[in-house]
């Protein structure tokens, strides 16, 4: 059995899990900070990391613990961090410069109750936004939400092999419940897991571009070493890797970072649908609110409405065209999310009036009950959607 | 133990008798006013306040001397002395 | 879904020891309880932490060199020291993680004549606030920064900080830290500092008297003060609360004008204390009112 | 089949280990589903904190407990807290020196825990006594699970020190359990 | 003539009058980093404050520089800060903390071309999103978007007057073309300037609530030393402003902080509308893009298409409900805006499928030429709507 | 609207001086353009800019130093220096403000085998990446610093950073700057950097040779190097750029071994030069490996 | 009425101050409307740069210049880059030592600003140099109004300096109008 | 002035002739080598570059000792010498 792959069935905490299917996806750097909820993912990485050769560092704080990131990841390692709310705050300068200079890391937000200091010990789904919009300037990222440690196991796994095929920090948007919560977690052998890696480059290595797009619109990458000589910057620049500051450098490589992702969309969306195909109302969550949903979903099945699931686990990109489909046949939307209506507006947008789309939210501090998504899809029903 | 300066605050704890006062209540059970008064006059009472811990009774053996330093090494504002 | 019971009428569990007698005809306030929030005490810490006895120091010393109250404010960072800000009763502030200096900064530039107290732990002002940390020294900007230097990040439950000795363990060093920690009071006086003091909190009178001291001068004051974390750096490292305090007792040499270049802490061959650094030099207010030729 | 258990104390109690000490024994032991729910304050010790063990034959969805089959109280607080939420029918456990419960709280069952730890010469060890106790009393897990989740919980060679505090535990609830039950066969039949 | 108040017609860049307006509305502690393209706001402002016995401070970075402003405004004195889009991205861990302790001040974005160092001497509208969502958690927040240097004058004070009187930072959302323009701006008598101060308490010190609400919503504020003896906190806290991490106090203090906001939509939300009566096609824009909005409603126009503007001055809050007025009697909206679609997520949810939505965007460095708008309306007549 | 004329064929001002016969019959090259980027070149620097010189010298060193050059690597911040990564050919990444070190950090580890050199202005490293600096210097992260102190920000054009000298003018303190400083060999030093030296760009060879003995050894390494910004930091303080490098030559005392407390910038009376601080010490690296039982 | 000026060449050049005095003497000294844009790169010295002035009575909305009435060049990479909006009867302002117009050039206008500036003492003078050329040659503002701002938006002590070589640039700009109304009778006319 | 550390160097200095190759459209006329160059052998050529900047051209009065001073002190990598 591989030190890296606890191959077995095991009790743990989501925080373990999302350590161990880094470990089991070729993890081998962690550069952290420490912060409530998401400590013990470095506090696990920090002891299993040596075991597997690899490096665990506590930085000074969560930018320089995002840079380290950055830096070993161009080194050629598989690297990652984790982090809450104020930590994320603080990491999206960088994450800015993980985007534009595609750098593959996974980064795990177990989100707490905010905004501010907030509710350091209790959950919230408050970052959802964030995620997209957090850094300046526009950008396409990918953020998956797990609702179990099984999940997120998996999930951290699929991150770093989305990271590593598309070249770009890939967050994972996990909660306070979910982080802390213990279930049993069954862990493949390793040579059941599937770990994909960014391509390498093949060619004259003075005539290779570090970022001309490649197969699915992603140009290989090499390791600092390798003798491509690269030149990596945080400013506009061309296939090359030249600051170029022009109006066409800067579209050509907006274009480039947006397109790898949305011209890549059915290999990176993934949801869950349960009792989809007849639902009259949809269900649309993630995370630890999905649990929610399922537990409504079947509570309203039981009272005879046709009540259905729609889990996100990839949340952006946003699933807009399942979205629109649903839309044209369902008699509403009910977005279950721990924050005053995050991902509901993306629903409403792409219900795009076609169906109503409702928000059952949060402020945080505590999971949403099955009630309130029951009483909100009665209401529906009783507004004569 | 003895107190760790003595010979420095030695002559003021003489000057003056004192009476202590312990907030049981605020009292986490730590023990440094125990441990570290100069007159040993300390103890922990066998009871436990509502957090569960016990906090200190006086020895009856001796005398305050009122030198505060219950008061000032105390974390939790539990424990002062006044002049008898 | 099963039927509830109702909530009981709360019944206090009759487990307190008698009062002793000496006590019964005084009145029951501390000294300190018009410096304090009383309505949130007790506090958060845990039994035997020493961040109770900087605090109280502190308050102490504002109470010996504050006449007037609302002249004087604490900020604080995050962390189990950060929590500070939140009992005293005066003006205070509990910011982010780290930045407790800059919201003094401009609190302070704001309020000329406020004394600002920046009171927060060796994570929050050493680690994430490093920064800010160097340049109000370098600035000589007129605060009072207390260091609570329990050698490890407490809140968060015990990781390393910049501030554990090497090979001490921590839940992110479980075999012992790689790295060095800084000497704070060189760092400090590296950076520019014109006041820097180090005591433990069995020095109590010392420390109260530096703060004291603190307040009272112009310019950038930093005193890092040794106090016992015994439930997750203590736990981990094999010392008791207790324990901590002898080695203070027994390693603490005060050697007031040492270099801080000798200082490293060095919990085997002695811990030096003392004020290392006290010398004068114009504030960045006085200067920049000079320069601008305000007033 | 499903047991909804929650485990109430102070910060520093081990009420967090207990729990999962409980659900691993489920989940690995006795290979059930279980989830368990950790919720505390930010105190490292004294604080309020909690404990939510469900364990059932099916998939959890929902892992919060709303209505609950045990409660273990090791604080008055926390008992006050959580009593409302038991069920007509669930079972109280507690600290019989930390807490006190209601005159007419029905099917408790009172424990000296950190009493018991105390003369084991370890307070910490409170918890696992009351696993032991958890154990016979309620046998929401197995002995053998939950003997053997003791024993891979706690810190290498501290694992006969815990097994013996967990039998303790264990002992004691056997021992109410009679004594209930010859209560019990006195009244009518009915705990 | 006051010396705060440069009574007169000047021809300045719209960062030098932003500057001016902030010493007009009574700012007297800025706390800055350089940053291209807001350096010149800071560099007016340390000419110019001296002269009016107020304090600039330039600090050691973005996160420092928010948080003196921060500090500043509790000692009671108006203060500001200017950045663009890295230095926004540092900062939105403290403006969570200003949002969260109610603390009046304005931050001032002048944007340029992102994600990451991308074009710094460039224009963009790109941080709009970020404005809203950038800071961890759920969060209310006001931002302007000043079209002019004349504008950007007058929205400085207002900002100023708002943050004062909602007790939230306001976010002056700028670009370079905006901050860098010389325009005539007409700065009038320091009487006819409204400006507006935050609310002192009254009553017993000792039983002042500084987070209780008061009229619209807002606690009146003391500042440092006044003797309320205050406790400000990041954590969740009651209207004494004690850390309370309750669901409850969570639930309170979330709708205190997101109700002085919604409650207040008619002070806050200011827009211009232009030839927008009889107007099918609506132009939504604002800031710089804007001016590319006028000049195609011009020329729509003068081409015989009911065209008309409708100018987001305030942007967040996002005038909803406006939105869905004209959605129910216009033919399409087009946003314009430099960015990838931002602004115009937000109208085309709330046009809910009522009249089509397009973007015209752009992904900066340059601002948008009015044939491509008239395009996009040539368009959206052609496909028949 | 109205018509617009083709865009003419380029067409190329008959300016530039003949070459000077000597060149001719050799080859055109620049013994450094195999680590230059030559299509990058002529780079942004001014003219008299002193970046160029230490870059150049970087290159010289890197050149002696390192035999295997897929072994070397280069990262940036953000400021005139910070463009160094765009002109090296090297793997070379030219990062965010402040965060070089951070990610050299990762790198490194990644990369334990190469020399990695951060490059960059004193603005960058010292006022928003301080922090990143005193934490590397504590780990005694193997890196070697190369911190191009022009004492201004040049970038922005010209601000006040935390190495401009008291009183002097910026854009952002037209009548003098009212803070003092850093001493940056003080302040790396007391950070715990294992070596510290300050050269200027006419102490060219010095600073070579100091280059190499960086990066030839192990442990946190830090080199600040006096340079001029003559457009910006220069005009506003009536300083051409021969007038910084005569400044450099007249004032410029070289005192290897001398004490960093005492090495403060004072171009009235001297500036000090040299290797200041050259001690042995395990890395982060070595200790963490050791203590894991990695190898 | 409507005049778009681009002024263009090198960082270091002066070319945003040329333009400011240009738009804000229009703005404050002509009381018209006048948009400045300026634009330029990464480079304090050297990088491309240029100005944009919009002069008009009526209120301006969109700021950039897609074709403008006078194009002012001060490095040939200026003049290549922006020689194609230049209207066909725009005119051609251009430093004829740095810059060397295609022969079909049509409405060109030649100084040696920055060879005047050096005989002048001051090679940073070239800019105002220019500026006096602009305001003879295209009088798109006023003299006065020109004169005014030149002395107001330099450096308190140079302005005189200043303003001498502002007449410089006005007076080769008058003479060259001359010149050319001599060349153009000698012609047909026009210019 | 002289190059400021002539004694040290001087040695060197003399062993060897060198010629010295000048990268024209590099040069931004900073004078660096001009005024540092030991044997004072380079000036300003009149004619600008493309940039407009002067490059410098060898004054033709003496020799180069291939020194590399100019070299090392160009920002510009515009200057160099090899051995004659
Ligand atoms: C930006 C950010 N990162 C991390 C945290 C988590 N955090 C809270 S307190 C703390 C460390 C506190 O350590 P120290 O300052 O030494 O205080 P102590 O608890 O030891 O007194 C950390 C890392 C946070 N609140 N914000
Ligand atoms: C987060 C952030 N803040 C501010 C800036 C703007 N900025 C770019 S370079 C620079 C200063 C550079 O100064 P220094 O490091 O000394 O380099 P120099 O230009 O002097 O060589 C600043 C403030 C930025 N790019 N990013
Ligand atoms: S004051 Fe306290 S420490 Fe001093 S003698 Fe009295 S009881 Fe002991
Ligand atoms: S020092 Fe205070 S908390 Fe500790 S035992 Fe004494 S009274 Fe109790
Ligand atoms: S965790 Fe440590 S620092 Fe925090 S309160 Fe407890 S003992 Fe004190
Ligand atoms: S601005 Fe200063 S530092 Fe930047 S390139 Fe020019 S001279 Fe050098
Ligand atoms: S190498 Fe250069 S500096 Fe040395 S003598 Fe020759 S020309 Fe002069
Ligand atoms: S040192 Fe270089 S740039 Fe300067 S004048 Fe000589 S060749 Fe030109
Ligand atoms: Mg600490
Ligand atoms: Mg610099």
């Amino acid at each position: 059995m591989s030190k890296a792959v606890l191959t077995g069935t095991h009790y743990m905490t989501g925080d373990v899990a999302c350590a161990e299917g880094a470990l089991a996806a070729g993890c081998r750097f962690f550069g952290g900070y420490p912060i409530t909820p998401a400590t013990e993912v470095a506090e696990h990485m920090s002891e299993r990391l040596p075991e597997v050769g690899g490096i665990f560092i506590q930085m000074e704080d969560e930018i320089a613990a995002v840079g380290s990131v950055l830096g070993a990841s161009w080194g050629g390692v598989k690297s990652m961090t984790a982090t809450s709310g104020p930590g994320f705050s603080l990491m999206m300068e960088n994450i800015g410069l993980g985007v534009v200079t595609e750098t593959p890391c996974v980064i795990v937000n177990v989100q707490r109750g905010g905004p501010s200091t907030g509710l350091p010990t209790q959950c919230a789904q408050g970052d959802m936004m964030q995620a997209k919009w957090g850094s300046h300037g526009d950008y396409e990222i990918i953020a998956l939400a797990p609702c179990s440690p099984q999940e997120i196991f998996y999930l951290t796994i699929t991150a770093f092999n989305l990271s590593e095929t598309y070249r770009l920090p890939v967050l994972i948007m996990t909660d306070e419940i979910v982080g802390h919560m213990s279930e049993k977690v069954t862990i493949p052998d390793a040579k059941e897991i599937v770990t994909l890696n960014r391509v390498a480059p093949k060619g004259r290595k003075d005539q290779f571009k570090p970022f001309k797009p490649g197969p699915k619109g992603v140009a290989p990458m090499p390791a600092a070493g390798d003798g491509y000589k690269v030149h990596v910057t945080g400013l506009t620049h061309d296939e090359k890797g030249y600051p170029v500051m022009t109006v066409d450098t800067q579209h050509e490589m907006m274009n480039r970072l947006t397109g790898k992702i949305q011209n890549n969309l059915d290999d990176i969306l993934m949801d869950e649908r349960f009792m989809l195909d007849d639902a009259d109302f949809v269900i649309v969550s993630y995370g630890v609110s999905s649990r929610t949903g399922y537990a409504a979903v079947e509570e309203l099945r039981s009272m005879g409405i046709k009540a259905g699931m729609f889990r996100l686990i990839t949340v952006w990109p946003f699933p807009g065209s399942a979205i629109r489909e649903l839309a044209e046949r369902v008699k509403g939307f009910i977005t279950v999310e721990i924050n005053l209506g995050q991902i509901h507006h993306e629903v409403e947008r792409h219900a795009a009036g076609k169906a109503p789309a409702v928000l059952v939210g949060h402020t945080g501090g505590t999971i949403i009950p099955p009630e309130d998504v029951i009483l909100a899809v009665q209401k529906m029903i009783k507004e004569g959607v | 133990m003895d107190y760790w300066r003595v010979p420095l605050d030695a002559a003021e704890i003489e000057v003056t008798k004192g009476i202590v006062h312990i907030l049981d209540e605020r009292c986490k059970g730590c023990g440094y006013c125990i441990e570290y008064c100069p007159k040993k006059i300390l103890k922990f009472s066998s009871a436990f306040n509502k957090k569960g811990y016990h906090p200190p009774i006086l020895t009856g053996t001796s005398d305050c001397v009122n030198c505060h330093y219950c008061e000032i090494i105390c974390p939790e504002f539990a424990i002062y002395s006044v002049e008898a | 879904m099963a039927e509830k019971r109702k909530s009981p009428v709360p019944q206090s569990v009759q487990q307190s020891t008698k009062q002793p007698e000496i006590k019964q005809d005084k009145k029951p306030d501390h000294p300190l309880d018009d410096l304090i929030r009383t309505d949130r005490i007790p506090h958060i810490w845990c039994p035997g932490c020493g961040i109770g006895t900087v605090f109280s120091s502190c308050l102490s010393a504002i109470k010996v060199s504050c006449p007037d109250l609302n002249k004087v404010s604490m900020v604080s960072g995050i962390g189990c020291s950060g929590r500070a800000a939140g009992y005293i009763k005066l003006d205070s502030f509990h910011t982010t993680h780290g930045r407790a200096i800059p919201f003094a900064t401009g609190l302070k530039l704001a309020k000329p004549d406020m004394s600002v107290i920046v009171f927060s732990g060796d994570g929050d002002l050493f680690a994430i606030g490093g920064n800010h940390f160097i340049h109000a020294a370098r600035r000589n900007m007129d605060l009072t920064v207390i260091c609570v230097n329990n050698l490890n990040y407490g809140m968060t439950g015990g990781q390393a900080a910049a501030t554990t000795p090497h090979m001490a363990k921590s839940t992110t060093s479980v075999l012992g830290n790689p790295e060095d920690p800084f000497n704070l009071p060189l760092l400090a006086y590296g950076a520019g500092a014109t006041y820097v003091a180090r005591w433990t909190i069995l020095h109590t009178r010392d420390l109260t008297e530096s703060i004291s001291e603190a307040i009272g001068r112009k310019g950038f004051s930093f005193i890092e003060v040794l106090a016992p974390c015994p439930i997750n750096y203590g736990r981990r490292n094999k010392e008791k609360s207790l324990d901590s305090l002898k080695m203070y007792q027994e390693k603490g040499i005060i050697k007031n004008g040492a270099d801080p270049a000798t200082v490293d802490l060095d919990f085997e061959k002695g811990i030096i204390l003392g004020t290392f650094v006290n010398r004068e030099k114009p504030t960045f207010y006085e200067k920049y009112m000079k320069i601008n030729g305000i007033e | 089949m499903k047991q909804e258990i929650v485990i109430t104390g102070f910060g520093g109690q081990g009420i967090v280990l207990a729990g999962r000490v409980l659900g691993n024994a489920a989940a690995i032991g006795d290979n059930r589903e279980s989830t368990l729910i950790q919720s505390y304050g930010p105190e490292s010790r004294g604080g309020a904190c909690s404990a939510q063990v469900i364990i059932s034959d099916t998939m959890i969805h929902y892992p919060y407990i709303r209505s609950s089959d045990v409660l273990v109280a090791m604080s008055q607080s926390g008992y006050e807290k959580y009593i409302p939420q038991l069920k007509a029918d669930g079972m109280l456990l507690y600290d019989q020196d930390l807490v006190k419960p209601l005159a007419g709280v029905q099917g408790k069952y009172a424990v000296p825990a950190t009493r018991l730890a105390e003369e084991l010469g370890r307070k910490m060890m409170a918890n696992i006594i009351m696993i032991g106790f958890i154990t016979s009393v309620t046998q929401v897990v197995t002995l053998e699970a939950a003997r053997n989740t003791v024993a891979e919980s706690v810190p290498k060679g501290t694992e006969k020190m815990n097994l013996e505090a967990f039998g303790k535990g264990y002992d004691f609830g056997l021992s109410r359990l009679k004594g209930l039950e010859k209560k019990a066969s006195g009244k009518t039949g009915a705990i």
